[in-house]
């Protein structure tokens, strides 16, 4: 998109102004980050830029709320809870769908279209009526108010998201591969641990990450299905934002984002180490 | 302190207990005030789970499962009174069960009027009031010291911030219309009596904010979102005493109600046995009284009164942010819970249906 | 068709196949494939080569018949037991293992220890000369060198049959010559039997001891390079085999193995009757280009000429094509080579041409 | 490969293929391809059981609330056999007798207040009326029918006489209701006080129900023969009415005929703001109207917010397809980090961003575009709701438009321009077409998730950014009308499905792509 | 070099470009191109045809130098104002339009009215006979008539200068030879100047006029194809184009236009000093195949001759490849045609080979 010698001065113009613009809609995308971060270091229990914040006086910050973040257990006990539980719906989630995933995308699947319909339900179906639902029918079997209602919960709601980036995937996996290693000698369980488990693994681990975040983030449906055993950080932040607006939500949301941008990047590298590896050079 | 040697031990009980609070400062008062020193004493586990909001809803769906979670329920009265009604709450012997006052008072003498059903033990009053920012350029000086003022955008001009739910809205509304504060149920029950408190509030509709939380309400006034807003008194107190905001109540009406205990229908014995010693221990004077330090709500026990004295951590004296100071009680009106659990159902639709016009 | 022999090293009987149910890709087909040749399934596109190969190497189920190896029947063996080499089109170089461990792979799989390994992994690099690239990845080897890998791969476990399935479609003119070249010489110094799937009947020709001809799902002729160019059974294969003038015309006279034409122009001509048996048959004629003389010195005594204008000139560099104007057919090639002697022939210029009359197939009008 | 070529072959013979041996040919492949479905099925069975069982049944389950009705039946078992015998607008005492002994279960069990509520649903006060007889049925006279038998005859009140009796069947024939208010009572005698019933003296209940059937004729074996003609009687359609006028009125009684089966279409009516009334459906009174209503501005915010996700969307993806890879994922870390944030701390920062004394406002009068009176309202509107959906639904529409532009090959537009087409026409005639399928599928993706957003809403949209979702999390969690819930959950369930069915038709759903 | 020459339709004028600022892939390229003329650019993967092609469209701008159209420079006109017709390697037909539309669209965007926009676009399919299907969409189209159609979008605005990127590429061999045709055809008729690209170097001999043959980012040799081919002028293009068989050996005699070389198995043959200038010089000679004779009778008189082994036969139908063990080179390849009367070959065979001097190229040893 560089600009070529013969560009007139409206193309110049409009070829800046469109940067300007999708500068201006990438700041929107982030604008409530660059809020968040700062007002956690709010001196003061609001989430309000108080004017010595304003005035850049070094009174108006505090690390108060991080260390409330991290010594609390008010805190504490919600993150590990969530760590506790994100986890393992992530690997409900990725162990069942990518076997799915790969299941699917062999060439003779009878009612696929329905299959993948009812696989991706938990996309789809608004939120609310799936932690309702969930909620009955879990208390129903006893699993309401339990660890694994809320991890089999997440797991499902997870999912989705795991079958529609490993299938994608998958789409590109080139068939040949698993009839080499066919080929080859190698039996079904053997080609797939160590051909097409190795080439999928971004589309798994993108999808794992997905599914790690839909945990990680979901309150809605914990709030349903968790006791007060399974109290998880959103939970913990909903409820501070109803009965105590107190930026320890900012700090915690602030550790966060950086756990956010520790993970994307890493994701990046992967994605261009296992570019190198398949000789894709960029573009 | 001295309660170690009173708490007898606990014969067959469970050795933890789930409670259903509002989170908070709320919360953090009973936490203070007796689970820790129950804790301390007793070596078992609590879990808090920060749902009273939902508190009906969840003991429905719990009873409906057959799967009872909660050991112990923190809710208003007009809650307490719907749960008692619906089976949700198993009944209390409350002479049998609490500790009398220590001024030897009995139980029913010592709750007095707070003791509204069979189900229900008391912890504190509270009251919905109002508070305003005392720096609004636009009021002139003048501030609000009449409920009606609410009501009064000319005079007072800026956005309010009031409770998402008919309770209160309607009483104050009613008052305003120049109902006198006696009459305000049987208006309210007559034919068109909630359309014209819908009315009356009609006349402010587009300058309120809704709120739904009880920290939004402060949250809202330390932004200037809004000039005056209804809450709870005690996250006044915090936004006033605490926060240092520049904030003033304005006692006008308040709306009395109270807070306590319900324990779920159904339990087995064992927690019920450990859910009994600890009522036993957390109502008492003793600790009822120590819960004032901690938030500005007055204790249910008459006997409490006079040992309520300084906040813990600020120490401010306490008793000018108390609802019961005689200061603050020039008008009030106290939350008809009877009225309320009869006609909550249809006359939460209509305002609801009023709101979502 | 041919016979069901017992001994054939891999037998295809009666096979047909179906993807959707409803149209056969492959119709009754009947093959069977000695010891150590050298087979080629060559076609046009979609005419079921590939599918074929895919159904013999146990990746497609046959819908109907019979596939045996070694007299016994493969249909219920899966992919992986029936210890078949492949080489595909593309490769299908696990791009996540270096080189030696692409070719250790079908090693490990049948469990056998490092050391042995390692010596028939070099081995195998040695014979296709990649022995210094063991280390790298398929990405950092160029398509040519990707091929050879591939090749080393499916033959490292020594299996006694290897599939190619166009294993040189991807690679330039020069190199593929060159793949040919080598493919053929290790196939022959193993003696390994090999199916060779593709659509360049140049590579078809070059490599092959027989060729399949197949179109629509059917084998049109199954003979050695040379047979089925120079008799080609039907005009299907006289068409796709090479480059072919053909002329339409009627049977007048016929003999044993000569017969003569009369043109839809009027002309005469000596012809062999291939798929023609009496006179007053319409027949399509088919010459190479290459069989057409016109140095008059060379014309066999007696034989049928004809009068040709030049049309156009081209140079090719090692042959000439120039096309001619012959019995109202514009359209008539003939291949000269590029020898140091040869005439240029000028467009415009008007001369006689003839051939023998066994080069000349009278074929089924089709 | 082109699938023409192989179809050449089938033209040639028309009817049904058959295969060499004879068999039809679809049979065949049926059978050949058998073993590979069976391995692709069984991959994917765990899965779609795991499904199935944690989140199908449990929604199917949910929606099947929408339609039951158990709780009128349930609770008043008696009432609704005894009213399908009165036609009368107003029914007899029987009808009153048999409401009698359903309350006085029903409020020992403490159900009749659900009901009332259940039923309050159709019509006002009906809440307050069951509460209020709930409470009076103990307060009932009838407890002068003990007293009466007891002066005729002391063993008529002795509880283990009664279990003797009660335990004979030819007594309980004899004496129908009395068999059935005696059950009822001994049932919660011991299932709630835990007493046995053979040493507890027996509720009024029961004494009302002999009288009834000695009154009618009945003669039991075993028991002291009672005159009852003598009898001082009660009736208990006065005292319900005395209770509360209510009673009297044709309205309840309709409402409870209306509502006796065990399957209802009421949630679905009152869904779509219709209600049952004595002439059949009719539109619910205007000021109850709000469904709808609610339906009409969920969809209406939902398309702007796609529209406005179009919007924002398609210049970031256009830049993100264009520039090289190693920018674009750059840059591409910004459209994923707020999707990686969590939606509370986005809403919340939201909310710092528009309130009027909030940081927009500010930048606005502080550049003077806005007077510090003029602060504009953009949270706890629509306004709210719109800015803070949009930027959580963003990448859902980025994601998907740089997928299919990514694989619009530069040529197309070279091409144009070689044609002679302007850096405009060449977008506008050529690139944009082909980056409708992105458009296409970011728009059903970010619709199907907006019409079913429930927090964000709640948090910044006031009253009048408020969607379909939270008016059903009110009623799950505040009102407790499941059943209503549940209906405008099916009906928003099926609007999703319909728009998921469309998306799987234009798109294909394994088409959706996350990230590069 | 080419010389500037003013009256030159398009000029490339000391051109380079880089697209890195590291390397330059267009090292000081000039090149004049006369109206009319087919130009191919032929060249190795990489070599910078297809960059040069874009910066003639206007996609990619030199970084030094200057590109003139009809004498003005283009340098700073942006590409559709320079009027020139493409045809790109993939089509770039546009999917979401119909064939007419597409060919409409040049018309449109220059506002031509309507009726003469559709018998512009009728003329234009009927040029390339693909007038029934003026309602289609590309994507119903097979390879070949989407080729046709695109080569009709970039004629019917009638352009005197059309770029084509290896327009046949993606087309197998038989309609490729045929488009081959068809577009050399065409161009004639129009008389449009066409810049042509290619890696396929019997298409560039086939079609052009001229053929600029590229490497490393240069012209190696701008020649028509008859002379590029007979007589290239280093052993890059010796190699290139067509097959050649090479031997190193050392120059012992020089003539004008003859000269000894004795190879570095000792035996000595005659060649033509291309790339050699004086004895005891090192050189690669080089002769094609088609060039080399075993037939005694052919031999001029006096001419040096060799003896050689038949090492291998392959019969390729219309000509015989025989590989000959020569001068310790085991792989010396001949090529006949296979004529009625052609000897084949039996591998052990021991014949002596020999060609015409001039045939026979000393080129440099590199
Ligand atoms: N998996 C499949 N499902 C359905 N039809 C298929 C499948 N694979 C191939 N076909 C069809 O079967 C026919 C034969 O295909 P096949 O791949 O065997 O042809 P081929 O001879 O290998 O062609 P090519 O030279 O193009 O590779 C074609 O019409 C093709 O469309
Ligand atoms: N957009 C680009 N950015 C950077 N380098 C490029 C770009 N396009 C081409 N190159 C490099 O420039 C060199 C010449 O590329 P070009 O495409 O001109 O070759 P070509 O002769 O057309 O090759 P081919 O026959 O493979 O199409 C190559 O090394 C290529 O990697
Ligand atoms: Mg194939
Ligand atoms: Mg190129």
């Amino acid at each position: 998109m560089a600009l070529p010698s013969y560009a007139s001065t409206g193309q110049r113009v409009w070829h800046y102004a469109f940067r300007v613009i999708c500068g201006l809609i990438l700041f929107y995308l982030i604008a409530p980050l660059l809020v968040v971060v700062p007002l956690s270091f709010n001196a003061q229990d609001f989430f309000t830029f108080t004017p010595e914040m304003l005035r850049l006086d070094p009174a108006g910050y505090s690390l108060e709320h991080y260390r409330d973040f991290f010594t609390n257990v008010d805190w504490q006990g919600p993150l590990w809870n969530s760590l506790a539980i994100a986890p393992v719906a992530t690997l409900l989630a990725v162990a069942l769908g990518t076997l799915a995933a790969v299941g699917l995308s062999q060439s003779h699947v009878p009612f696929k279209r329905a299959i993948m319909a009812i696989l991706i339900s938990p996309m789809i179906v608004p939120l609310i009526i799936s932690a309702a639902g969930m909620y009955f029918f879990y208390s129903r079997i006893g699993l309401q108010g339990t660890y694994w209602g809320v991890v089999l919960a997440h797991a499902a709601l997870g999912i989705p998201f795991v079958i529609i980036t490993v299938t994608a995937t998958l789409v590109g996996f080139d068939k040949s591969l698993t009839r080499a290693a066919a080929s080859l000698g190698a039996g079904p369980m053997r080609t797939f641990w160590t051909v097409q488990m190795p080439l999928i693994l971004p589309g798994v681990i993108s999808g794992a990450l997905f599914a790690f975040i839909t945990s990680f983030d979901e309150v809605v449906v914990v709030m349903f299905l968790g006791a007060a055993g399974q109290k998880t950080l959103p939970w913990q932040m909903f409820i501070g934002l109803r009965e105590q607006i107190s930026p320890t939500i900012l700090a915690a949301a602030t550790v966060l984002i950086a756990v956010s941008i520790l993970l994307l990047a890493a994701l990046e590298l992967l994605r261009r180490r296992n570019e190198r590896l398949r000789g894709l050079t960029p573009n | 302190q001295d309660a170690s040697a009173e708490l007898p031990p606990c014969e067959g009980c469970a050795e933890s207990m789930v409670i259903m609070s509002w989170g908070g400062a709320y919360q953090n008062s009973q936490l203070k005030a007796y689970v820790e020193p129950y804790i301390a004493q007793t070596g078992i586990a609590v879990t808090w789970d920060e749902s009273s909001n939902e508190a009906i809803a969840k003991l429905r769906a719990a009873q409906e499962a057959g799967n009872m979670p909660f050991d112990l329920v923190d809710v208003e009265g007009p809650d307490a009174q719907r749960a008692c009604d619906e089976g949700l709450a198993a009944e209390i012997d409350v002479a049998e069960v609490l500790a009398p006052g220590a001024d030897g008072a009995t139980v029913e003498d010592d709750f007095g009027d707070s003791l509204i059903n069979d189900c229900y033990v008391p912890q504190i009053y509270f009251s919905t009031t109002f508070g305003y920012r005392t720096d609004v350029a636009e009021w002139n000086g003048a501030t609000p010291d009449d409920l009606c003022d609410v009501f009064d955008t000319t005079a007072f001009p800026g956005k309010r911030s009031l409770q998402a739910s008919p309770k209160k809205n309607l009483e104050w509304a009613l008052i305003c219309d120049g109902v006198p504060a006696a009459d305000v149920y049987k208006v309210l029950e007559e034919e068109g009596g909630v359309e014209r408190a819908l009315a009356k509030l009609d006349t402010i509709k587009g300058d309120v904010i809704w709120w739904t939380a009880g920290a939004e309400t402060p949250q809202l006034l330390a932004d200037k979102e809004v000039v005056i807003g209804s809450t709870y008194n005690g996250r006044l107190f915090s936004v006033i005493a605490e926060q240092g905001q520049p904030v003033e109540m304005l006692w006008d009406y308040q709306n009395f109600d109270f807070d306590g205990w319900i324990v779920p229908a159904g339990l087995d014995e064992a927690r019920m046995n450990r859910v009994m010693h600890f009522l036993h221990f957390a109502t008492d004077t003793q600790r009822l009284a120590d819960q004032a330090k901690y938030i500005a709500y007055g204790p249910a026990r008459a006997s409490s009164q006079p040992l309520v004295s300084t906040h813990a951590e600020l120490g401010i004296e306490m008793a000018p942010f108390m609802p019961t100071n005689p200061d603050n009680m020039k008008n009030f009106l106290v939350n008809n819970i009877e009225w309320w659990a009869d006609h909550q159902d249809e006359v939460e639709a209509t305002f609801q249906n009023w709101l979502a016009q | 068709m041919v016979q069901p022999s017992t001994d054939a090293f891999v037998q295809f009987d009666r096979v047909q196949k179906s993807y959707d149910g409803q149209t056969l890709v492959v119709k009754d087909l009947n093959l069977s494939i000695p010891k150590g040749e050298f087979l080629t399934m060559l076609g046009p596109s979609g005419s079921g080569k590939t599918t074929c190969l895919m159904m013999l190497a146990g990746f497609e189920t046959a819908t109907n018949g019979e596939i045996r190896l070694q007299g016994r029947n493969i249909n219920d063996v899966p992919p992986h037991k029936r210890g078949i080499g492949m080489v595909f089109q593309n490769y299908a170089l696990f791009p996540h293992m270096s080189v030696a461990e692409n070719l250790s792979f079908p090693l490990e799989v049948r469990k056998m220890g490092q050391a042995e390994r390692e010596a028939k992994v070099k081995r195998a690099l040695d014979m296709v000369q990649m022995g210094a690239f063991a280390n790298r990845r398929p990405a950092q080897l160029s398509g040519g060198q990707q091929q050879r890998i591939a090749l080393a791969r499916a033959l490292v476990f020594e299996p006694e049959l290897v599939l190619m399935d166009e294993p040189l479609g991807a690679l330039d003119k020069q190199l593929r010559e060159h793949m040919q070249f080598e493919i053929k010489h290790i196939a022959d110094n193993l003696g390994i039997t090999v199916v060779y799937v593709t659509h360049d009947q140049t590579e078809a020709l070059t490599m092959s001891d027989r060729v399949a001809v197949f179109n629509d799902g059917r084998i049109q002729q199954l003979a050695p390079p040379d047979e089925l160019y120079e008799a080609p059974v039907n005009s299907f294969v006289a068409q796709f085999i090479g480059e072919n003038n053909t002329m339409t015309g009627v049977v007048t006279a016929m003999e044993r193995d000569r017969c003569v034409v009369r043109l839809d122009s009027g002309d005469e001509i000596d012809a062999m009757p291939v798929n023609v048996s009496r006179v007053g048959e319409r027949t399509k004629v088919s010459i190479r280009p290459e069989r057409v003389e016109f140095n008059r010195a060379r014309f066999q005594p007696g034989a049928h000429t004809l009068r040709a204008r030049v049309e156009e000139f081209i140079y090719m560099g090692d042959i000439f094509r120039t096309r001619l104007s012959v019995a109202g057919n514009d359209d008539f090639v003939i291949k000269t080579r590029n020898a140091p002697d040869q005439t240029r022939l000028q467009p415009g210029q008007e001369i006689e041409i003839g051939w023998l009359p066994q080069d000349c197939r009278a074929l089924d009008a089709a | 490969m082109p699938a023409g070529l192989g179809a050449r072959g089938a033209a040639a013979t028309p009817g049904p293929m058959v295969a060499a041996d004879g068999t039809p040919l679809k049979a065949s492949l049926a059978r050949s391809l058998r073993r590979q479905k069976m391995r692709a099925l069984l991959l994917i069975a765990p899965l779609l059981l795991f499904i199935v069982v944690s989140f199908v049944l449990p929604i199917g389950d949910m929606l099947l609330r929408s339609v039951q009705n158990g709780i009128v039946p349930d609770t008043l078992p008696r009432t609704v056999v005894a009213l399908r015998d009165d036609p009368a607008e107003v029914p007899g005492e029987a009808v009153f007798e048999a409401l009698y002994a359903d309350l006085v279960v029903a409020e020992e069990y403490k159900v009749h207040t659900q009901l009332g509520s259940r039923l309050n649903y159709e019509m006002g006060g009906a809440s307050s009326m069951f509460r209020g007889a709930g409470r009076a049925v103990g307060r009932f006279g009838t407890d002068i029918y003990a007293e009466q038998f007891e002066d005729a005859d002391p063993a008529l009140v002795d509880p283990a006489r009664w279990a003797v009796w009660m335990a004979d069947p030819a007594v309980r024939e004899a004496l129908p209701r009395t068999a059935d208010a005696y059950d009822a009572w001994a049932g919660f005698t011991a299932e709630l006080g835990g007493d046995d019933p053979a040493a507890e003296e027996l509720g009024d209940v029961v004494y009302a129900a002999l009288y009834r059937d000695l009154a009618s004729g009945a003669q039991a074996p075993g028991l002291p023969a009672v005159d009852v003609a003598g009898f001082e009687s009660v009736s208990l359609r006065d005292e319900f009415i005395a209770d509360d006028a209510g009673w009297g009125e044709p309205a309840i009684w309709d409402l409870l005929r209306t509502f006796s089966p065990r399957v209802t279409a009421g949630y679905y009516l009152n869904a779509v703001d219709l209600q049952m009334g004595p002439d059949g459906v009719e539109m619910r009174p205007e000021g109850d109207r709000i469904y709808l209503q609610l339906f009409v501005r969920t969809m209406i915010l939902s398309v702007t917010i796609t529209a406005t996700c179009i919007l924002l969307g398609y210049p970031v993806a256009f830049l993100l397809a264009s520039l090289p890879m190693r920018s674009a994922n750059l840059l591409m870390i910004l459209v994923l980090l707020p999707f990686w944030t969590s939606l509370l701390v986005r809403t919340s920062a939201w909310k710092v961003l528009l309130q009027q004394q909030g940081v927009i406002n500010d930048l606005l009068v502080w550049a003077g575009l806005i007077g510090n009176d003029g602060r504009l309202a953009l949270i706890n509107n629509q306004t709210g709701t719109i800015i803070a959906m949009t930027h959580i639904l963003l990448p859902f529409m980025i994601l998907p438009l740089y997928s299919v532009m990514k694989g619009i090959p530069p040529t197309y537009v070279r091409a144009a321009k070689s044609l002679g087409a302007n850096d405009w026409t060449a977008f506008w005639r050529v690139y944009f077409p082909q980056s409708i399928p992105g458009i296409g599928a970011g728009s059903i993706l970010v619709f199907i998730l907006a019409i079913g957003y429930y927090i964000t809403p709640e948090l910044v949209g006031g009253t009048k950014g408020v969607f379909i979702s939270n008016r059903i999390a009110y009623h799950i969690s505040d009102s407790l009308n499941w059943g209503l819930a549940a209906a405008l959950g099916t009906i928003l369930l099926a609007v999703v499905l319909l728009l998921y069915w469309a998306y799987d038709r234009m798109v294909g759903i394994d088409n959706v792509k996350l990230g590069g």
